[in-house]
């Protein structure tokens, strides 16, 4: 079964924040929340690179391993997916992270920081698939609609790609192939790298290949 | 929380919550685009009783594509952001724009998007969207109806009229526009009897379309983007398209990654596009010149030029190496700072990977010899014989969505539509094509001299009002200005922009937002704001860069009481009392001109530059046949529009029966005309002292006259023997337009198009075969010579690179020795050490007040900066995100901004992006906008800094040289 | 031959020739390019296993961090190593007191209790020790339900009741460091001059107090004996340790970054278990450790005999004071 | 400028959605009427009529259809 990743081509990656809006239409992303962000390394100087983040959606997620209650699951897709109806807004999941994906409404307040948001890989989450409900919790489910994450649909020079991991491995090949070089399938080994370890966690495990 | 799009709650979602601040206060129009719908039904009438509703009363609306049900329609418009074009798909529910998609069809965007791209949904939201007009009385805003305001608007400008003449009366149109809009503007101005009407192109591109245009015909790109992924290196200058043009960047990434280019960046700024480079070559600002005559130097020198495409097809190419002579290795480097190996590299590069492409923007036009540098870039590419040919070519990414089509479309100060200028001839001719009496025409304007001289350009209208009547040729100073779709914050010299705008005695703004001109408490009376819809609210076409034209549907209805741009003209010219001259074969519903009928005027009346094949009905095949065409050659393989460039892109010659298929390549020998093939136009006579212009054997495919040849007239046909080819009632149109002397009809000048089939019939180019110009005798510098800007960080230079002299020139006097001399001899240098020089941020857009009151993409970029070298900022004691203060050379200019320490900018530079505005000198101008309208985004405007300095060509403004000092605040 | 190995044949010729070329065009494609875009001592990316960091436009900076690796060795320490410490402090304690409970009993008074009271804490000590007491054990408790819960309370009470509990446990939590931090300061404050170190602490120490002495004979001490003296600032530096880090994490980011943030919880997480393990103790003791020792803070009072065996030194002092004060009892230090 | 300035379309200090405020008061109930109290209180919300099964939250979504080709296509250019 096809395994979802997402792969930024640092090659490609031109900083341009399509992806980011992309994300704020699509989901409509209250002010102050980013799922998908750009950090840009050695900014102004040569070898300046820009990576586009969200979640990883890992293999082995480091934010389910600590999540108190549990909120996490794992679709087949290999997406990594929680549930707002538990979570309890401890910041545990952006400690863990590796990626800081995890988004909080309000970040200083005395005590809870409100439910946790991330990047869904436009799958939503537990309520019924393109529900209301769902979209008012979660945003769209692009997924189960047969379309991919619109970061990755819109990125203006298809540096960042989303879908069946492997596709996108073929694809990255074919493109350091024909430049000479490697460099910047940034993050993969980070979020995909412990697939052999076999620390399956929660209901959903099945379906994480692995790369 | 996230806020479901569908089931609504908007009002209490991200936005109203967000901007609750702004919207609470004043309009009581916390009411979205879905609210909006609901409860007024559409109707006008239903605000007042929506102002009554407190924030959290808003309620669902029942649209959404997670509703079940509720049918989704798909429309398919083109993004109002850059010149790229990206096709925008939007998923309409019940009148609302509830998704977007890519449109992974388009030849030229194939889904992608920027940041603006991908946000462009939350424009027709409207959240800071002017509502509905609004009058400053006495410094207050007050809300008032269409009629009232077209009826005090109206009446306010006639009066001025007759006492001041029309050409008191300043119209500013929009590169924003669609092809119709800037067309029929420019209609209306000549109507009201004005040259006096210009567009953002003035003060983006208006030198390339000069320096190009003035030396092989046309003012326009000459490839593609698309065209870019064949080039075998690629040079950008002065461009910075990773933020511009984000979506150009693939071409430009899948060229340097296919063909394994070269991908080189000279800038003074180490700027995105840079980071992608694989040579970067920093320049000291304002040396453009100076380094392609250092490239050419190496070119020459080695004999990599190509001669037989000189020798065919380009004229005076020695008196360019007389000069190029002059800029040996250490003359550049002494100039422009760069080393001379890289120079050479550069050289080499470009020469030995051909074709190679020369890629430019607003870092070469927006100098005070920004038409003598375009130029330089073109005899660059004429010496490689890079001109005509898939992968090279003068790549020039135009700024504004159809800032190529509001040019061509004669919304500018020189020319009527088509570039056919403002002599009796082109006013004869479009008095034709309008169907309207030459001499009712000449009537309208205070003189037949006024009529056919070059109006007041956009960059200096205020120097029109605040000058002395007598240094104005004009009979009065302007006393009023129509202002559509076009910021406040655009030009240089803002301290005396105020002023300007102070004395004006009437200011009309029609636009979706107030921009910078409402924010000013200068004025307290006399401004109306006109609530103008964005392109997504109406229909029409578009001409993106490449020249190809795209036809954008309807996505919503205008929202909220705002108008598209056609219906508030035709509401002018109603008033005006000429609106059945106007629109005479134009239908106009309810009081909206059809804009499918402007476009078929257009094609019978823009001959000159080839906008005569794109029908309404072409162009919508186009949109609709997509998938049809090659994602590079950008031609269609299959389907009803096989055999056409995408988009028809110009010229596009003859009735659009004839199907030609518009050219993918400008100049393009290889090619049979009917087949998209060209050369360049026999524009400037047949010789020049004794030398033939004509190109010399070089011909495009077919062509049965295979050498140079002039531009198609009647005569030509005669002499020819091919006028028999004419039809009878082509005879019949020539004959009526030439009257007795039917000889003179030129291809130009045909309404009935004859002459352009017969010519193409014989594989001929209509607009001749002639030689591209090295030499452009009617500029002020025939061959392009370095000139150091006015505010010149090396007074030293200064004598031996004087700028021109003093002149006048588009009816206003124009300074630049004596200033620079005196410049130079003061202390000035001492007390701005650093050169400023400004850009672009790919988060927003022009002026910025659209893309700064659009929250998804305001988050991205809060604050204005100016960007410094952390050798200087350590030297002045300024931390990265302190403070500081900018100071300008001229009126005490000055702006508070957020220091951004980084090496992206050289030492000794400072770098502002110029999208900004809504604070001055410090202080926030926030409470000026009407409530509920104010950017999310404010800051200071690069533009309050920037000084004196124009072209002479086209009074092009310099924004990207000049001084300032910095302190910390 | 056989035309089954006759194919066989082909397809190894084949294959052959496939594997020999894959190196010739995997080189061809690999050619140098005119200019490598970027060496990959310029491009940061080729060596992601250390925390990045770059810049971000928006303006929360701490998503500037690319990544951070550390964040897996603290879900290690959240999910596997807390667990096991807390756990084992805690029930390691647990057994140890039960096994000592089994050696040694309760610690009765060994000339059985005298009839006779002796104040010992006065209201506003006990105060002081019960806001800290039961303000540590509701935070205890909750704080290992968050720590807990999940494997321990979600397959009893499944997701949705135990997300109402660690919520209700995160509130609680948060809200009980108020009145903890409180008297935690009062408790300084009004018991430090009697906990300060002096030599009797030191015979106490080697004799364990006297703990396995079941005679019941106790070295000499003053108000506190060395053990309550060890609680004291077992208590001070911890409390305030909790106190610092436990308000550091509720206002996250406010002084630190992502790093800080996960060291803070470790250092939470470990010293309070320690805590745990050392107030379990505490309890044990001060209830059915010993005889008579629950008075002291229940009531206020101890027995005479109680107060002569354990803390000798004080009761005679106590005494002096009462006849000084013409036998009124003198509350020490009392805050009436 | 000034950063305060900027209107800080702040996200839900001023306004949470129901969930939220329902799980705070389902948070504090517990205290009062206990974990089977709260459990029911959950079953019977609004919100959890549309929650998918355990199975159909975990199930793959993806489709290797028309459109994700062409995304694909689109990337090998």
């Amino acid at each position: 079964m096809a395994r979802m990743k997402f792969l930024c081509d640092a090659e490609r990656c031109i900083e341009c924040n399509a992806c980011v809006t992309a994300c704020k239409n699509e989901h409509e992303i209250p002010w102050g929340m980013n799922r998908r962000r750009l950090i840009t390394l050695k900014d102004g100087v040569p070898g300046e690179r820009s990576i586009s983040m969200a979640c990883m959606h890992c293999n082995d997620p480091p934010c389910a391993g600590v999540c108190p209650v549990d909120c996490f699951y794992q679709t087949a897709d290999g997406v990594v997916l929680h549930n707002k109806d538990l979570c309890i807004g401890c910041g545990y999941c952006f400690y863990a992270c590796p990626f800081g994906a995890p988004q909080y409404p309000q970040t200083t307040n005395f005590g809870s920081r409100g439910k946790m948001d991330k990047c869904t890989f436009c799958t939503g989450g537990p309520e019924v698939d393109n529900s209301p409900e769902e979209y008012q919790k979660y945003g769209s489910n692009r997924l189960a609609e047969g379309k991919l994450p619109l970061c990755a649909e819109m990125c203006s020079t298809r540096a960042l790609m989303a879908g069946d991991g492997d596709v996108l491995a073929d694809i990255y090949q074919e493109r350091s192939l024909r430049r000479g070089y490697g460099s910047g399938a940034y993050g993969w080994s980070t979020a995909y790298g412990n697939a052999d370890k076999g620390r399956a966690f929660g209901p959903g495990a099945s379906g994480t290949k692995g790369s | 929380m996230l806020v479901k799009r569908s089931t609504g709650k908007p009002a209490r979602g991200s936005l109203a919550r967000s901007l609750a601040s702004g919207l609470a206060a004043g309009l009581g129009a916390t009411v979205d685009r879905r609210g909006f719908l609901k409860s007024s039904g559409l109707a006008a009438g239903g605000m007042a009783a929506l102002s009554a509703l407190p924030a959290t009363m808003i309620r669902k609306a029942e649209a959404g594509p997670m509703v079940p049900n509720v049918e989704v329609v798909t429309r398919k418009n083109v993004c109002t952001h850059c010149s790229v074009g990206c096709t925008v798909i939007a998923e309409v529910q019940n009148g609302v724009w509830t998704g977007q998609e890519p449109g992974w069809e388009s030849p030229i965007s194939q889904g992608a998007h920027c940041a603006k791209g991908a946000s462009v949904r939350e424009l027709t939201k409207g959240e800071r969207r002017l509502k509905y007009p609004l009058k400053l009385v006495d410094g207050q805003w007050q809300r008032i109806s269409w009629d009232q305001a077209v009826e005090e608007i109206g009446n306010q400008l006639l009066d001025i009229r007759k006492q001041s003449g029309p050409d008191a009366v300043f119209w500013l149109g929009s590169a924003k526009f669609t092809n119709e809009a800037s067309y029929l503007f420019r209609k209306l101005a000549a109507f009201w009897g004005t040259n006096n009407v210009d567009h953002q192109a003035r003060i983006c591109h208006s030198t390339t379309v000069a320096g190009v245009a003035n030396t092989w015909g046309y003012g326009a790109m000459t490839n593609s983007y698309n065209d870019i992924q064949n080039a075998k290196a690629l040079l950008f200058i002065g461009g910075n398209p990773a933020e511009a043009h984000p979506v150009s960047m693939p071409h430009a990434l899948r060229g340097k990654e296919r063909n394994r280019a070269p991908y080189i960046v000279i800038d003074p700024r180490f700027t995105r596009t840079a980071a992608h480079a694989t040579e970067y070559v920093r320049i000291r600002p304002g040396t453009d010149i100076p380094m392609t005559w250092g490239i050419l130097w190496h070119i020459f020198e080695n004999g990599w030029e190509d001669k037989e495409f000189i020798r065919q097809r380009v004229y005076g190419m020695d008196e360019v190496r007389a000069e190029v002579k002059k800029w040996d290795p250490a003359t550049v480097e002494r100039v422009t700072g760069v080393p001379g190996e890289q120079v050479k590299r550069v050289a080499e590069l470009i020469s030995k990977n051909r074709p190679s492409t020369v890629i430019w923007c607003m870092g070469i036009t927006q100098k005070t010899t920004g038409t003598a540098n375009v130029r330089a870039l073109s005899i660059l590419q004429l010496a490689l014989g890079n001109i005509g040919v898939a992968g090279g070519g003068a790549n020039i990414y135009r700024g504004h969505c159809n800032v190529q089509g509001a040019t061509d479309l004669g919304l500018d100060v020189s020319t009527l539509p088509s570039y056919y200028g403002l002599a009796e001839g082109a006013w004869k001719h479009f008095c034709r094509a309008w169907d309207v009496d030459y001499d009712w025409m000449k009537a309208r304007f205070t003189s037949k001299e006024l009529m056919e001289a070059k109006g007041i350009p956009t960059t200096r209208w205020f120097d029109a009002v605040t000058y002395k009547p007598e240094d104005i040729e004009q009979p009065s100073p302007l006393k009023a200005m129509f202002v559509m779709g076009h910021g406040g914050n655009t030009v240089t010299r803002m301290p005396e922009m105020l002023k300007g705008l102070e004395k004006l005695s009437l200011l009309v703004v029609a636009d979706p937002h107030p921009t910078t001109f409402a924010s000013f408490k200068q004025r307290r009376n006399g401004t109306y704001l006109l609530p103008a819809c964005t392109s997504f609210e109406t229909d029409g076409s578009r001409t993106c860069s490449n020249r190809s034209l795209q036809w954008g549907e309807k996505v919503v209805e205008p929202i909220f009481e705002s108008k598209d741009d056609y219906t508030i003209m035709y509401l002018m010219a109603k008033k005006f009392g000429f609106a059945d001259e106007m629109f005479k074969h134009i239908s106009v519903e309810n009081t909206r001109p059809v804009p499918e009928d402007i476009l078929r005027e257009i094609n019978r009346s823009c001959i000159s530059t080839g906008y005569t094949g794109q029908s309404p009905e072409r162009l919508k095949m186009h949109m609709k046949q997509q998938a049809d065409f090659d994602k590079i050659t950008m031609r269609a393989s299959d389907g009803p529009c096989k055999g056409d460039y995408y988009g028809l892109p110009w010229p596009s010659w003859g009735h659009p029966e004839l199907r030609h298929p518009g050219c993918g390549i400008l100049y393009d020998t290889s090619k049979h005309v009917m087949d998209g093939g060209g050369v360049f136009r026999a524009r400037f006579g047949v010789e020049r002292n004794g030398v033939s212009l004509l190109a010399d054997g070089s011909y495009s495919q077919g062509s049965e006259i295979q050498d140079g040849y002039p531009e198609f007239t009647m005569a030509m046909l005669k002499k020819l023997g091919w006028d028999k080819d004419l039809t009878p009632e082509e005879a019949r149109v020539i004959q009526a337009i030439g009257g007795d002397k039917p000889d003179e009809v030129s291809w130009q000048t045909d309404l009935s198009m004859g002459i352009i089939r017969v010519a193409m019939k014989h594989g001929c180019v209509p607009h001749g075969n002639a030689k591209a110009r090295c030499v452009a005798w009617n500029l002020p510098d025939p061959v392009p010579v370095h000139r150091e800007p006015i505010y010149s960080p090396r007074p030293e230079l200064v004598k031996e690179y004087p700028a021109i002299p003093d002149r006048r020139d588009f009816r206003l006097p124009q300074l630049a020795r004596s200033l620079q001399s005196k410049i130079a001899e003061s202390d000035l240098r001492q007390r701005f050490p650093f050169i400023l020089t400004s850009g672009r941020l790919v988060e927003y857009e022009g002026g910025g007040e659209e893309t700064r009151s659009n929250p998804w993409l305001a988050e991205l970029q809060q604050t204005m900066f100016a960007e410094i070298n952390p050798k200087d900022a350590e030297r002045l004691g300024i931390r990265n995100g302190a403070m500081v203060w900018v100071y300008g050379p001229e009126n005490d200019a000055k702006a508070k901004v957020m220091a951004q320490v980084t090496e992206r900018i050289g030492v000794g530079t400072v770098f502002m992006p110029f999208h900004f505005s809504g604070y001055w000198q410090g202080e926030s101008l926030r409470g000026n906008y009407p409530p509920g309208t104010d950017p999310i985004v404010l800051g200071e405007a690069a533009n309050s800094v920037t000084t004196y300095g124009y072209d002479p060509v086209t009074f092009m403004q310099e924004t990207k040289v000049t001084l300032c000092r910095v302190e910390p605040a | 031959m056989t035309r089954h190995h006759r194919h066989l044949l082909i397809h190894l010729l084949v294959l052959a020739v496939l594997v020999l070329a894959a190196p010739a065009v995997r080189a061809q494609l690999y050619q140098n390019p005119v200019n490598p875009p970027a060496t990959k001592e310029q491009v940061p990316l080729y060596q992601p296993q250390e925390k990045l960091v770059g810049t971000v436009s928006i303006p929360d900076e701490k998503l500037s961090v690319l990544v951070q690796p550390e964040g897996r060795e603290w879900r290690e320490f959240r999910s596997y190593w807390l667990r096991v410490v807390a756990g084992t402090l805690a029930l390691g304690m647990l057994a140890a007191l039960t096994l000592f409970y089994l050696f040694r009993g309760t610690i009765r008074i060994s000339k059985g209790r005298s009839g006779r009271w002796v104040p010992r804490f006065g209201g506003f000590d006990r105060f002081a020790h019960w806001t800290t007491a039961v303000s540590f054990l509701i935070m205890a408790i909750t704080g290992l339900i968050i720590t807990f819960g999940r494997p321990l309370l979600i397959p009893l009470i499944g997701h949705e009741a135990f997300t109402s509990t660690a919520y209700a446990s995160t509130f609680l939590h948060n809200f009980f460091a108020i009145p903890f931090t409180l008297g935690l300061i009062l408790i300084f404050v009004i018991w430090i001059r009697d906990n300060l170190p002096e030599k009797a602490d030191l015979v106490w120490l080697r004799t364990l107090g006297g703990v396995l002495n079941k005679a019941g004979e106790h070295p000499e001490a003053g108000r506190f004996n060395a053990g309550q003296k060890l609680i004291f600032w077992a208590v001070v530096f911890g409390g305030f340790a909790l106190a610092v880090s436990g308000v550091l994490l509720m206002l996250p980011f406010s002084v630190t970054g992502i790093g800080g943030m996960q060291i803070l919880h470790v250092l939470h997480g470990l010293i309070a278990s320690l805590m745990i393990a050392v107030i379990i103790a505490h309890i044990y003791i001060g209830t059915i450790g010993m005889e008579g020792a629950f008075d002291a803070m229940g009531r206020g009072v101890v027995d005479e005999n109680w107060a002569k065996e354990h803390h000798s030194r004080w009761y005679e002092e106590q005494i002096l004071a009462m006849r000084a004060n013409d036998g009124r009892p003198v509350h020490h230090r009392a805050a009436e | 400028m000034r950063r305060d300035d900027t209107p800080k379309p702040n996200t839900s200090k001023t306004e949470k959605p129901g969930i939220e405020r329902r799980n705070l008061l389902k948070g504090l109930g517990i205290g009062a009427a206990g974990v089977a109290a709260a459990t029911l209180a959950n079953t019977t919300a609004p919100a959890e009529a549309a929650t998918e099964s355990r199975q159909d939250q975990l199930k793959s979504r993806y489709q290797d259809n028309a459109h994700v080709e062409r995304f694909y296509a689109l990337n090998r250019l």
